[in-house]
């Protein structure tokens, strides 16, 4: 066991620590999730990338720095340190990209990193559709071959970000008679495709958020396929772990919410000095929870360097981080008395921490998957 | 010994509950979230005048019916239920018992009861000093501002508009200009209308999704018949309807004290259980309903969030749950 | 609305208040689930009959006083004010009596009660079996038509005080081709009757508080049946309303722990003077809803009083009991600081309420009645 | 960076958890439930003595390995899963200690280290003074006993049996009669002691549940695969899992103080975070473990009641979670 960074991650720290402060805007930007926010994030986004700080985990080829994930954890530490902006090409970066590299041809990878890494192509997910939620198996949209491809049809929705996007992954069934998980593919589709439509709509907090997409016999070429037809579902699967396990919810994201939350504690004190103690205790709880998630992902990213497959423990990471979120930001209203009410940044950051136990899983699936895989308890 | 409503009281209810069902549904609770202070939100304002509501606190002699607060927290109940964007708490349960108490120094307690004069009340009350101004709801609308333990008219108050959470909140910050007139503290009659409305917005919240989740269909069955999901909604229900009772008990005991400010203390600890439960069954309740809900309830398309947001308004508004315990908690010796 | 009480119920309470002051025993009598302790309790139960205390809403040719319900409630919140024993005679008076009373013959009444009420006949519950806990509906204990009567053959466990009891009424299985909750009839058994055998054990708090009750071929008469063959379960049902709701715990029970609670968390205070304020705030957490308690037993008495019948609120009614109890007791323990692991009162207390939510039909179970029956939501 | 364990470190706890499966398992366990101080209890004292365990944190010259915090936390866990009755956190994780860091003034180290002698520790750290007298486990077969910062002999303090909830902890109410030496407060290696023992009960009540639900039938079904007994074993099992490295990062921690008592403070809030995790984690465990396991968790004929009482002991044992969570505060500031 040993705690210590080693010299050369100090190093990246330092280095990641000054160019972000130098570079980091101010004032904050506003909102990636509208439409003028989403302009001013993709600037920062290029210029991120042109500095080599977009995808500091991936090979130098494609944009990055082959940082090792010790020190993609550091970059994030001090990325969310410094109160730089929601990285609005997540979806694409921490959830597709994994997926690329691990099935995609040479091809595929070519076309696509360096676009994604550069910010040129914005990728969402199409993962929800109407009447398929947390039950991704029950995914209706089709996908029927034609000339040269194939010819997709349905519809998605609680799309991220989808009316500010070019591309969309998502799963179309290949296999009209296929049910449940089977026969699934897993395409990659351009949004100004003839026969997409895309209407954005809002969010609880306002923002228009989220998209609606249709496919009306949208044409994708062979190259549209990642990983093999009717092989969505396990891919999917892979993607899906990416997105429930480290990548989206580093620990330096919480660790910053911490610090501020102890800043306003302190400005939210009696005349004694002192905040209400139990809202100390709650805030004190907050600090350890999140040293908690700090710890117990530097133990799994002990055992992925390893050599370990991320497992079912990472369902136990997003109950964690997601109630975490929560607990932090009800606590920052607390102390905000009747002032909690005021649509600040506090109240939107409480809003955003409630959509935690619901997407990528709801936090009902991963306790399900979570005590079938972890604890090798009977399914119902 | 009954713990029960009589007929008239239900029958008040009942009425105003079909009033607001016509006439302030969902279509006008949209309209009022983007704009607040427009005719179609307020066009059930008279229509509630005319049924009596505003005058339930006021004798007979202002036109009004003084049928109490055992009445007045039912029909509280039934504007939480449809989350009515009006200020209704601040003027009927407010308002109106201070300028009674008062002897109405300003005049004004006969247009408060027929529904052409509004009164709000500006927030700060019960929670250590945030640092924030006093801000009150429906400051558009609103002739007489509540701030303290006095009255101002609209004249003597200097407005700036504020952005709520709950954009049908109308809120801005109020800063007073002269001396008012000193009213007595909207502390107690607050925080019990709250805690009433909070029932109403918990019911509804349970309600709503407990439809949803019977309707809603993942991996081929209702997602209601999930234990998870089942036992979230009980545990919700059960705090709404445990608090409920609270609620109505601390109306009761106001009515045997005639909703006197002076002698108002020997009711304190009752409006603090009262809104105390009612504060963390509602906030459970919106947690649970946001969840059951899924992706759904997160998005502005559908109409949950306007309940949620008026809950996180109002479980902090006169003392959140942890502050009226801790008042007890001063009563009971326990705190420095 | 009058939540006074009447000049009438003002003087049953005064009459009672003065009984229990100049009767109830000094020192407190010990556990009444070990053997010495339970003989004690029995001449309490009986000096308690002698005063007509013992059941004060039966009617007077049974014993009782024909007291209301709201008389009841009275004398309930009397002798728990009043730290009077624990009725070792409970399972008869509150959870048998009340389906004597609904579906017993004239002569199994005049035959059960007054003795029931002058503890003289002892009853305890044989519903569980070790495979039918919280489903009740899986019991396999069988009785068999003989010449006159019935025999009874099987096995009852987690038979609260069985080891001390005289006689036991249960569910066997008339019907051998039954399933599930068809087919099962209500016996009311003497333990002394040949062929059966009780065999007591230890609870966690260490008193022998259980027993198992073995059925060789037990012989009853056909007057051992209540309620009707195979009408088993429906009369069973009764009783566990009754079980799960009012009668077991008066909201006077939990009254007159928060009152010890909030004198303990007085004498734990800190040099200062008073109690850690978490633990203050636990303590008016604990009295709200103890009072939250009250009010909603008595709007559900008013409703009763009304002629309405007890409905799925039972189920909410326990959960909140008994998480409340548990909730009180955990309080007083941690004012206890590390002191609690004493083997006293409190960490008694503490250890009884946690079965609170396991027995009478656990709390998943009655979580699942009031989402099915008073919500509404579908069956699994 | 390396947060794991070397493989000294993970060869120590299999063989430490071989032996004790071997030589502590649930008979000896239920033995010392009614004799604690009796022979089969204390069989397995010299086997640990033989194998290094009492000596992990003495240094060569006393016959110690000074293998350090991580290879005690690891241990002790292992203790902890099979509710191990004996004083090894006292005697070894903070007798040793202590000794070692006051340069052994009672000359005992080797005869702790070879399994010859028995430390215990007085409680009434870490609370606010409960009015009771300072109590001690394996008061009978104990030789030295920490009070407050002082090391008393057995000759040096008079004992009163007092009963614990958990009999193997074989408690009595200790008082001192001499002087004592002065060696230093037992809180922070208590802290993280407690803290390692507390995970290991808390994996083993999360273990010993899944494999009674798993074959526990109820309607048909295993009650394990029912949603509201799934998802309260894996809340349970993921609150014990991030509580421990916690315990693993303090041990870490305090191995690179040494282990020394003057510079301790440094470690206090890794301490306090460890334990506070722990505290709440094992509890939520323990009254998982019962509600999951129904009345057959309820009697003393089944061995669960052994883990639960243990925790509940332990769980306020040199601070309670809301104790150290106090602690932090006042150190961030928070507090007065």
């Amino acid at each position: 066991m040993d705690l210590t960074w080693s010299r050369a991650d100090e190093d990246f720290r330092a280095g990641a620590r000054s160019w972000l402060e130098a570079n980091v805007p101010r004032p904050a930007l506003p909102s990636g999730d509208t439409s003028e926010g989403f302009a001013r994030h993709l600037e920062w986004e290029r210029h991120l990338f042109e500095n080599r700080w977009s995808v500091v985990s991936w090979p130098e080829e494609y944009g990055g720095r082959g940082a090792s994930l010790w020190q993609w954890l550091i970059f994030e530490e001090e990325y969310y340190r410094a109160g730089a902006p929601q990285r609005v090409t997540q979806n694409g970066i921490f959830l597709l990209a994994p997926t690329v590299f691990e099935f995609g041809t040479p091809e595929q990878q070519q076309r696509i990193l360096p676009r994604m890494a550069a910010a040129e192509d914005l990728w969402c997910q199409g993962w929800s559709e109407p009447g398929a939620g947390s039950d991704l198996a029950g995914i209706t949209s089709r996908a029927e071959p034609v000339d040269g491809g194939w010819a997709l049809t349905g519809q998605k929705i609680w799309t991220t970000r989808g009316a500010f996007c070019t591309h969309l992954f998502g799963l179309f069934r290949t296999d009209p008679d296929s049910t449940r998980h089977r026969g699934l593919t897993y395409f990659l589709v351009p949004l100004d495709a003839p026969g997409v439509t895309v209407r954005g709509f809002g969010r609880l907090d306002g923002d228009e958020g989220f998209a609606e997409v249709f496919f009306d016999g949208v044409v994708v070429a062979e190259e549209a396929v990642l990983g093999g037809v009717g092989q969505g579902w396990s891919v999917a699967m892979a993607t899906t772990g990416s997105e429930r396990g480290l990548t989206l919810r580093s620990p330096g994201r919480f660790s910053a919410v911490v610090t501020r939350l102890v800043d306003l504690a302190r400005r939210s004190a009696d005349p004694g000095g002192h905040p209400d103690p139990l809202l100390a205790d709650q805030v004190v709880r907050g600090w350890m929870e999140a040293e908690a998630y700090r710890l117990f992902t530097l133990q799994a990213v002990t055992a992925l360097a390893g050599g370990a497959r991320p497992g079912a423990e990472s369902s136990l990471n997003k109950i964690w981080w997601s109630e975490l979120d929560i607990h932090l930001h009800e606590t920052a209203l607390a102390l905000r008395g009747d002032a909690a009410e005021l649509d600040d940044a506090w109240m939107r950051g409480f809003e955003f921490s409630l959509s935690g136990p619901i997407y990528a899983g709801t936090n009902e699936i991963q306790r399900n998957i979570a005590a079938e895989r972890l604890l090798g308890l009977p399914r119902s | 010994m009954f713990f029960g409503f009589d007929e008239d009281q239900i029958a008040v209810k009942e009425a105003v509950g079909a009033l607001l069902d016509k006439r302030a549904g969902l279509t006008v609770l949209q309209q009022a979230w983007s704009d607040p202070a427009g005719p179609a939100a307020w066009a059930v304002w008279p229509d509630l005048a005319d049924m009596g509501v505003q005058g339930l606190l006021a004798p007979e002699s202002a036109g009004g019916s003084d049928l109490g607060w055992v009445t007045m927290t039912l029909v509280l109940s039934e504007a939480g239920r449809v989350a009515l964007p009006l200020p209704l708490a601040e003027t009927a349960a407010i308002g109106v018992p201070l300028l009674v108490s008062a002897g109405d120094p300003a005049g004004v307690l006969g247009s408060l009861v027929a529904g052409r004069a509004v009164v709000t009340v500006a927030s700060g009350i019960g929670e250590a000093d945030s640092g924030e101004r006093p801000r009150a709801p429906a400051a558009s609308r609103a002739d007489w501002f509540v701030l303290g333990d006095r009255l101002y008219g609209r004249d003597d108050v200097v407005l700036r508009p504020v952005a709520s959470v709950d954009a049908t909140r109308d809120l801005a910050e109020v800063e007073a200009l002269g001396e008012g007139l000193v009213v007595g503290s909207p502390l107690e009659f607050g925080a019990l209308a709250a805690a009433a409305v909070l029932v109403g917005l918990g019911r509804a919240l349970v309600s709503t999704t407990v439809d949803y989740v019977k309707d809603r269909h993942q991996f081929g069955v209702p997602v209601g018949s999930f234990q998870a999901v089942k036992h979230q909604l009980a545990d919700a229900a059960m705090h709404v309807e445990f608090a409920a009772p609270a609620v109505w008990a601390a109306a009761w005991e106001m009515d045997q004290r005639g909703g006197d400010v002076g002698n108002i203390g020997e009711v304190a600890r009752s409006v603090s259980l009262a809104k105390a439960l009612a504060s963390d069954a509602a906030e459970r309740a919106a947690r649970t309903a946001l969840q059951c809900h899924g992706a759904m309830g997160y998005t502005d398309d559908y109409h949950l969030h306007l309940w949620l947001k008026r809950v996180w308004c109002l479980s902090p508004a006169f003392g959140s749950a942890r502050w009226h315990r801790r008042r007890v908690g001063v009563d009971m010796g326990l705190h420095g």
